[in-house]
């Protein structure tokens, strides 16, 4: 266990982007996300989230696959090179940590996707623990201790000191290249930051939200529920929710003329919006409804099927705060709870 | 560029006019209070102009008989100005006399007793800076 | 109508003025739903119910008397619902929908453009005291909120009292409204079948101060302000979604009509392009309800858009109010013979 | 800028030209030899009031530097109309890009009749030499579109 | 995927001389679609246009883009050679690298370079180019000619002669235009009374035309073959079919004091009146301005004396709405305002006239009983001094740009005319240039300087000055002699520019016909389409395309007439295929593209669409074609897109931007 003084923070983020890219959450007209560290940079640790989760550093919003260039009728393909500078995520909380082995079932899985591949081997995460959770947290649904995360380095930042764990190899090699300003220290602190979160986290109004009725095996009976119908209907089918997740993962392969060639890209794409997965017949999701049902059986349930019962929601709470609606996975979840105990109890179905 | 042609040039640009404008009309000569006392007439100033012969121009005695009445700027139906041309040729004998501005006692010499106020007050105009 | 049965309805409707003095507006609109819904009058209501978290209530649909009992309306309930009643008006029975007065400006909009149906609303104009915004809560610095008292705005209840898992922390009303509350367009409904609660004018600066600040700086610094907030957009399309004037069945960049349909986070200008696109869309149909800054999740002031907008509009073609009336032409369908010329942009420099 | 890297610039423009006045217009300046820059590139539209915005930030998109839209004389329309409701139009248009910062000197709209061939060669040649004056449009293009 | 040809015209050297041609047709090749680029001397010849359908035929062209002159030139000619080889003529695009660049830039290299992406723009808009088809249009069998002048009454005269209706629309009472005016023509010296007479009275007899004076045009709308016109036919306050004409009303009138239009200003008429004796028809107006009854309410004189009882003062204007086929504007011209030409003194000295007052003086009928005299005192002139361009050939802007064309040759009549009549009077005449040609014109003015001693002085008038003794002191100076001239005049005469009557602006809007710089209305083309204005089924006669004289205006109205009658002889037209048609799928019906239709052609239906699954029934919008005329207005309205415009599809305009940009 190690330490280092808050006010020495930017000596340790000079030394880190000396050798490596450093990317951590930056404020920006009020609202943080993860960015690139420069000198002057308003580096925001205190921020609890992150408007965007940091998947951007692993799946980019939008990412270059390769381009084409035409000369007469020659075409030539040049495709985009690999990531191959090393880089380092500082101050990624427990939730979002879990979010990237989620992705990982998805893009490390054969086939394997290269660009991501590359990229998460070219980094060194440092968690950092959750000092003060919020209402919309549910992380421990999903047994994430968000008190201990997880990560190369685990980090909390207690008072006026950070303190500094490394985990992993990687974890251990960035720690030695910054040793020097780094101090050594005492279990003790962290541990009792560690219950002090957990405490709160027992508080948390959704920290014991019940999953019971989802799951792989849950399909027909979830796909078929009456709930989804009512469920939708202030849904205004923006992309929010997706695009503030750190677990969504869908994409679209999107052609860019540039006048001198064509550039294949792919970016985020949302089951919320009405040409999500459109192809030359038409739509398979042709109502919203359908396309918000997606959402959360993908998530709750045909994500758990495909990979030995993992849900891919990580409670971070990003759609609960954000969604303009107030419509949600944690008010899918209580909504079903709610029917199924009614259901249980005898009660009228709604 | 010839001596002559950098001339009409700099009376081309001093005036703003353009000469090729110039329909050949004469109501120029015909506006003119002082044409009977001019060697080179209003409307020929500009065929002077065209043909670049500007030595003839400034020699000419026209030079200091225009009135810079305007009568002929206010007049020409074509925007050839003539008056102008005459004030532009004027320009040029004034800078080729160096540093020294033409002197109101020069200006007597040149000038008629009997001219109107109104040149007078042209002419301080444009020589008083 | 026989004399007595009228006095007798007059001294109905004074108990029912009385009691409803008492009421909240919630309760008042509750009562009103429930006998409009019984009477066969509306076949559901449109209003709110009580989200997940107490500062997050979520648009509704009620069919039934007794689900009212979710019914919620308080100083969260921002959302403006005149964009649900295009769907609505599709369904079968009119719709009883709660309006606020600025949302009656949009509904008016919708309807001289055709997308909503009057005949199929019933519309209560419920009173409005100006709307929070839970994020200039957040930014005091409060967090971990449990439950939060005084969000119903009254007379002599000005402040808000919240409690969270940190302790109880208080702030007040006026400071934590919507950005659109402080330029309110004023207490009126523009269209309704009954008005239910007071409302009040919480219009306490000048709307068009930004943009005159905004305009008031160098070219330079002018782009650099909007890339850099441009910069946060996500494209997640909150704006464009929930504004009731962007209510085309589908978007030019969900088309291919123009090749402009890209997802792309890849260059600031598809984002300036997006923006300036948008907002050009909905210019002189902009009722400027808001909406489109305060469900940003990047807390971007798109509202600057169509402000700049409206403010040429009224200084160039005169003072327009989308939503004011029913006249079918706006200020870019109509035009005279002496309109500026666009060379105006350039000589003001 | 050093005098000499300005020579060297040579903008794109576009030019959306309605077919009866402005195009027309321009046929005259051709076949009376009134020339202006090669750095003008006229695209045939019916009216004025079919030019987009759209169309225009697709060519500040794609690297235009400039664009100006030529239609007939206020009152001339050969539409009746379509220049009115261009010229509101663009002058919202012009303006936000200029709010959003962009130099109003790269857009221009000018009424230019069919027997102005005069005016269309000396338009294109002030405007061209407004935008060499303000030099590569970066505020308004699109990264990729940059030839590497 | 389009196969495209490109076809790279040399227009003999006018495109050859500054593009290398050959490398355009090189870089088309390199194109995505095109698989056939040639270059060759002139496309437009038959040689040319037989290579093109020849290529069409063998590659299986299935687009065709010819970089040649402006379309606005020879499109229909490649269009139709693309359909004669069995391509639709809306698959040709045309890349104008003549008039945009050949023509335009000097250096081989930059236009080159130019011509090359202007193909590359054609190139990529041909490719997105889809097969059009021309729908129908019927043509209303009758034409409406604007103007009661000679040009009016010949075209309606020849248009009538056809066999087709024709109505004549004047805004004074009567028909005869500024022709009635006029007192003898040139260069035959005819009285034009005697010629134009008989005309006006055949154009009133015809059966087949219609003459509504008094009258104006309120409203157009409509297209080719199928206009509805408004015409506002003012109440004249008297009934037409009772009045006999006896004139009695215009004796008894006791308003007498407004000046006479007719004799522009020179004498006063009564409130009752006919313009002229053989105006037509010959049945009064009441000017109410002026009429004692109007005006005050008593007097009613009028309607005691007339035994017809035609005197109608609740007589109310009345709308004439009306189908044509064909619209001819013969709207004719009047003098320039002098206001602004102080010099020539001509709002100080009543003895100072334009040359259509001293028509008037010299006319039999006019002020003076046709005797010379000045209208100061009535005295018998010995000196006249006449004034060319005044207010013709100005560069400034109080005159006008352009030669008025007809005052070298009245000026020259009217020498002659009073060097007959009065011998002892000295006729001088101050000119920049005499412009003389015309059959017989030439001959004319030498007459009037030979035969007559006009004496002719090169050289314009600076000033007038009007003297104690009412004498005119002249000004002027002579260019061959080099002096200045001081001449005492009786009378000076200014040849005042003419400029087309100013309420051709508003009828030109009206009928969407453009007008250039000096309000004259454009024709389709200089020099091959005179006489038609590009607006279709508008044709162009007399003054209101441009300056003429008699002979010209009348053979100009006989070929406006020719072309009308060439349209109502069609039974149908072809309309114009490049229409907006909205796309059911994205159409909002919100109705702001109906806001903009200058034409009302845009109308809202509900129709069951299936939207990808999804069936319902949707508001809407649906364009008339035959009505539509392809503006595009609606296309920028339409926020989602669903309105476009065939042959301009934003598709298509995007590629061209695209292209032009790469």
């Amino acid at each position: 266990m190690y330490k280092i003084a808050k006010k020495d923070l930017p000596a340790l983020f000079r030394r880190i982007a000396a050798g490596k890219e450093l990317y951590l959450p930056l404020e920006n007209g009020g609202q943080v996300n993860f960015g690139v560290w420069d000198e002057g940079g308003s580096v925001s640790l205190d921020t609890l989230k992150t408007v965007k989760s940091p998947k951007d550093a692993f799946f980019p919003q939008s990412e270059t696959l390769y381009t084409c260039r035409r000369d007469g009728k020659n075409l030539s393909v040049d495709p985009e090179a690999l990531q191959e500078q090393e880089f380092v995520l500082f101050g990624v909380k427990a939730c979002d940590v879990r979010g990237f082995e989620i992705l990982d079932q998805v893009f490390l899985a054969d086939p394997v996707d290269t660009f991501y591949e590359a990229r998460r081997a070219h980094a060194t995460i440092v968690s950092l623990a959750c000092h003060e959770p919020e209402e919309t947290c549910f992380c421990n649904v999903f047994d994430i201790d968000c008190a201990a995360p997880a990560g190369d380095v685990a980090s909390w930042s207690i008072g006026e000191t950070l303190y500094w764990k490394p985990l992993t190899q990687k974890g251990e090699a960035l720690t030695e290249a910054v040793k020097d300003l780094l101090a050594q220290a005492q279990e003790e602190p962290v541990e009792s930051e560690k219950n002090s979160i957990r405490a709160i986290v027992e508080k948390l109004p959704y920290s014991h939200l019940s999953l019971e009725g989802w799951g792989g095996g849950a399909l027909e009976e979830a796909f078929d529920s009456p709930l989804w119908e009512e469920l939708y209907k202030p849904c205004l089918a923006c992309g929010t929710c997706t695009f503030v997740c750190p677990t969504c993962q869908c994409y679209d392969i999107k052609d860019y003329d540039t006048g001198h060639g064509v550039q294949r890209y792919r970016c985020w794409d949302s089951c919320m919006y009405s040409d999500f997965t459109m192809m030359a017949h038409g739509n398979n999701r042709t109502s919203q409804m359908q396309r918000f049902r997606q959402r959360f059986m993908h998530k709750l349930v045909y994500f758990p099927a495909n990979n030995d019962g993992i849900y891919s929601c990580v409670g971070c709470g990003r759609c609960v705060e954000k969604c303009p609606s107030a419509l949600h996975i944690v008010k899918v979840i209580k909504t079903f709870a709610e029917a199924s105990k009614s259901k249980h109890t005898g009660g009228e179905q709604p | 560029m010839t001596a002559q042609k950098k001339q009409a040039e700099q009376i081309k640009e001093i005036s703003g006019v353009n000469p090729l404008k110039c329909m050949k009309c004469g109501k120029c000569s015909a506006s003119c209070p002082s044409y009977n006392e001019m060697d080179i007439k209003p409307h020929q100033f500009v065929s002077y102009v065209i043909n670049e012969d500007i030595e003839a121009l400034v020699h000419s005695k026209s030079l200091w008989k225009c009135l810079s009445c305007f009568a002929c700027i206010e007049r020409c139906p074509r925007d050839v100005k003539p008056g102008k041309l005459i004030d532009a040729a004027r320009q040029l004998v004034v800078r080729k006399k160096g540093g020294d501005y033409l002197s109101p006692d020069e200006m007597a010499q040149l000038l008629d007793p009997e001219i109107p106020q109104q040149l007078l007050v042209s002419a301080f105009r444009r020589y008083r800076r | 109508m026989p004399e007595c049965v009228k006095t007798m309805s007059q001294a109905e409707r004074e108990i029912h003025l009385m009691t409803a003095q008492q009421q909240t507006t919630q309760t008042q609109v509750v009562n009103r739903a429930k006998e409009l819904l019984a009477d066969g009058t509306v076949a559901r209501v449109l209003g709110w119910k009580a989200g997940e978290l107490p500062y997050a209530p979520q648009p509704a649909y009620f069919e039934k008397e007794e689900d009212l009992e979710e019914f919620v309306y308080n100083g969260f309930c921002g959302a403006n619902l005149s964009k649900y009643m295009i769907e609505a008006s599709k369904l079968d029975g009119k719709t009883l929908v709660c309006l606020k007065p600025c949302d009656t400006y949009s509904f008016r909009q919708l309807m001289k453009e055709h997308r909503v149906d009057r005949e199929k609303a019933y519309i209560i104009g419920v009173g409005c005291k100006g709307k929070l915004d839970i994020e200039k809560i957040k930014a005091q610095g409060i967090k971990g909120i449990q439950s939060i008292q005084g969000a119903e705005r009254t007379d002599d209840a000005d402040t808000l009292t919240i409690q969270t898992l940190y302790g109880e922390r208080t702030c007040a009303y006026a400071d934590v409204m919507l950005e659109r509350c402080h330029v309110c367009k004023g207490k009126e409904h523009m269209i309704f079948d009954e008005l239910i609660g007071e409302s009040r004018d919480t219009k306490d600066r000048d709307r068009f101060a930004q943009v005159k600040e905004i305009e008031a700086m160098t070219p330079g610094e002018r782009f650099a302000f909007f890339q850099k907030e441009l910069s946060r957009c996500i494209r997640c399309n909150a704006c464009r979604n929930v504004c009731p004037a962007c209510s085309c069945r589908k978007c030019v960049f969900d088309s291919s009509q123009f090749d402009s349909a890209q997802k792309a986070n890849a260059d600031p200008f598809e984002e300036k392009m997006f923006h300036i696109i948008r907002a050009f869309h909905v210019a002189g149909r902009c009722t400027d309800c808001g909406e489109c800054s305060r469900v940003c999740p990047q807390g971007i002031p798109l509202h600057l858009f169509n402000r700049k907008f409206i403010k040429d509009i009224n200084e160039f073609y005169g003072e327009y109010q989308a939503g004011a009336d029913l006249e079918p032409r706006g200020p870019l369908t109509s035009y005279v013979f002496e309109d500026v010329e666009p060379g105006i942009v350039a000589e003001r420099g | 800028m050093s005098i000499e890297a300005k020579e060297e610039f040579r903008p794109k423009i576009v030019a959306f030209c309605c077919n009866w006045c402005s195009y027309a217009g321009a046929d005259l300046a051709g076949s009376s030899r009134l020339s202006y820059p090669a750095d003008v590139k006229i695209i045939r539209v019916p009216c004025s009031c079919r030019v987009n915005p759209m169309f225009i930030l697709r060519a500040f998109e794609k690297g235009a530097d400039g664009v100006i839209i030529c239609g007939c004389h206020p009152g001339d329309c050969h539409y009746t109309t379509g220049n009115f409701y261009a010229r509101r139009r663009m002058t919202l248009l012009f303006s936000m890009l200029d709010f959003i910062g962009v130099e109003s000197g790269r857009t221009r709209v000018e009424w230019v009749s069919a027997a102005e061939g005069v005016k269309f060669s000396a338009t294109m040649n002030e405007f061209v030499e407004k935008i060499r004056s303000l030099g590569k449009n970066v505020r308004l293009e699109d990264l990729r579109c940059q030839n590497v | 995927m389009q196969r495209v040809g490109v076809f790279v015209c040399h227009c003999g050297s006018n495109i050859a001389a500054t593009v290398d041609v050959k490398k355009v047709a090189e870089m088309a090749l390199m194109e995505p679609g095109v698989v056939h680029a040639e270059d060759y001397q002139y496309m437009c010849s038959e040689a040319g246009q037989a290579r093109i359908q020849e290529a069409i035929r063998e590659k299986q062209l299935t687009g065709i883009v010819v970089c040649s002159c402006s379309p606005r030139m020879h499109e229909t000619t490649f269009r139709t050679a693309a359909q004669r080889a069995g391509l639709n003529p809306y698959m040709v695009e045309i890349a104008n690298i003549r008039e945009h660049c050949s023509w335009i830039h000097k250096d081989m290299e930059e236009a080159t370079k130019k011509a090359v992406l202007l193909m590359r723009a054609a190139v990529a808009k041909v490719n997105l180019n889809t097969p059009l088809r021309p729908g129908e249009s019927r043509v209303t069998k009758r034409a409406l000619v604007i103007g009661g002048g000679i040009a009016g009454i010949q075209t309606a005269l020849d248009i009538a002669d056809a066999g087709y209706e024709v109505d004549i629309v004047e805004k004074t009472p009567s028909i005869g235009g500024r022709m009635s005016q006029l007192d003898k023509t040139f260069p035959t010296l005819d009285c034009s009374a005697c010629i134009l007479t008989p005309k006006m009275v055949e154009a009133n007899a015809h059966e087949r035309i219609t003459i509504y004076t008094y009258s104006e045009v309120e409203k157009v709308t409509g297209f080719v073959g199928d206009f509805t016109v408004d015409i506002r036919k003012k109440a004249r306050s008297v009934d037409m079919n009772k009045c006999t004409g006896c004139g009695v009303c215009q004796e008894k009138c006791p308003s007498k004091k407004t000046p006479s239009e007719f004799n522009r200003g020179l004498s006063t008429r009564s409130a009752i009146y006919t313009p002229f004796a053989q105006a037509i028809p010959n049945v009064p107006v009441i000017d109410r301005e002026h009429c004692i009854k109007f005006q005050t309410g008593k007097c009613g004189v009028c309607a005691k004396v007339c035994q017809a009882g035609a005197i109608d003062y609740e007589q109310k204007d009345e709308i004439i709405t009306q189908k044509y086929g064909a619209i001819v504007v013969a709207t004719g011209f009047d003098m320039i305002r002098l206001d602004d030409y102080d010099e020539y003194a001509y709002s100080q000295s009543k003895d100072v006239v334009t040359s259509l007052e001293l028509e008037r003086i010299m006319n039999a009928a006019g002020p003076t009983k046709g005797h010379l005299e000045r209208l100061s005192d009535g005295k018998a002139p010995k000196e006249i001094v006449f004034i060319q361009c005044v207010g013709s050939r100005c560069a400034d802007n109080r005159g006008k740009s352009y030669c008025s064309k007809i005052c070298c040759m009245y000026t020259a009549k009217h020498a002659m005319l009073i060097r007959d009549k009065y011998p002892d009077v000295n006729v001088t005449v101050f000119y920049i240039d005499v412009r003389t040609p015309g059959k017989n014109f030439d001959e004319f003015y030498r007459r009037a300087v030979e035969e007559y001693g006009v004496n002719y002085i090169k050289g314009q008038v600076g000033k007038v000055i009007p003297q104690p003794d009412g004498r005119l002191l002249v000004q002027g100076v002579d260019l061959i002699d080099n002096r200045q001239i001081l001449k005492e005049a009786d009378m000076v005469v200014l040849a005042a520019a003419i400029e087309p009557d100013p309420d051709v602006r508003k009828i030109a809007t009206m009928l969407t016909a453009s007008i250039d710089t000096n309000n004259f209305l454009t024709e389709a083309h200089a020099k091959l389409r005179p006489v038609e204005s590009p607006t279709a089924g508008i044709f162009l006669s007399g003054v209101c395309q441009g300056p003429k004289d008699i002979p010209e205006t009348v053979s100009q109205a006989g070929a406006a007439a020719v072309k009308a009658i060439g349209l109502l002889a069609k039974d149908k037209l072809l309309t114009n295929p490049c229409t907006a048609h909205s796309d059911e799928l994205l159409c909002n019906g919100c109705s702001q593209c109906a806001n903009v239709c200058p034409y009302g052609a845009i109308s809202y239906e509900d129709r069951q669409v299936n939207d990808h699954g999804i069936r319902e029934v949707r508001r809407i919008a649906v364009v008339n074609d035959a009505l539509c005329q392809g503006c595009g207005a609606c296309t920028v309205t339409c926020p989602s897109g669903a309105m476009d415009l065939q042959g301009f599809s934003n598709r298509q305009i995007l590629a061209e931007v695209d292209a032009l940009c790469r």
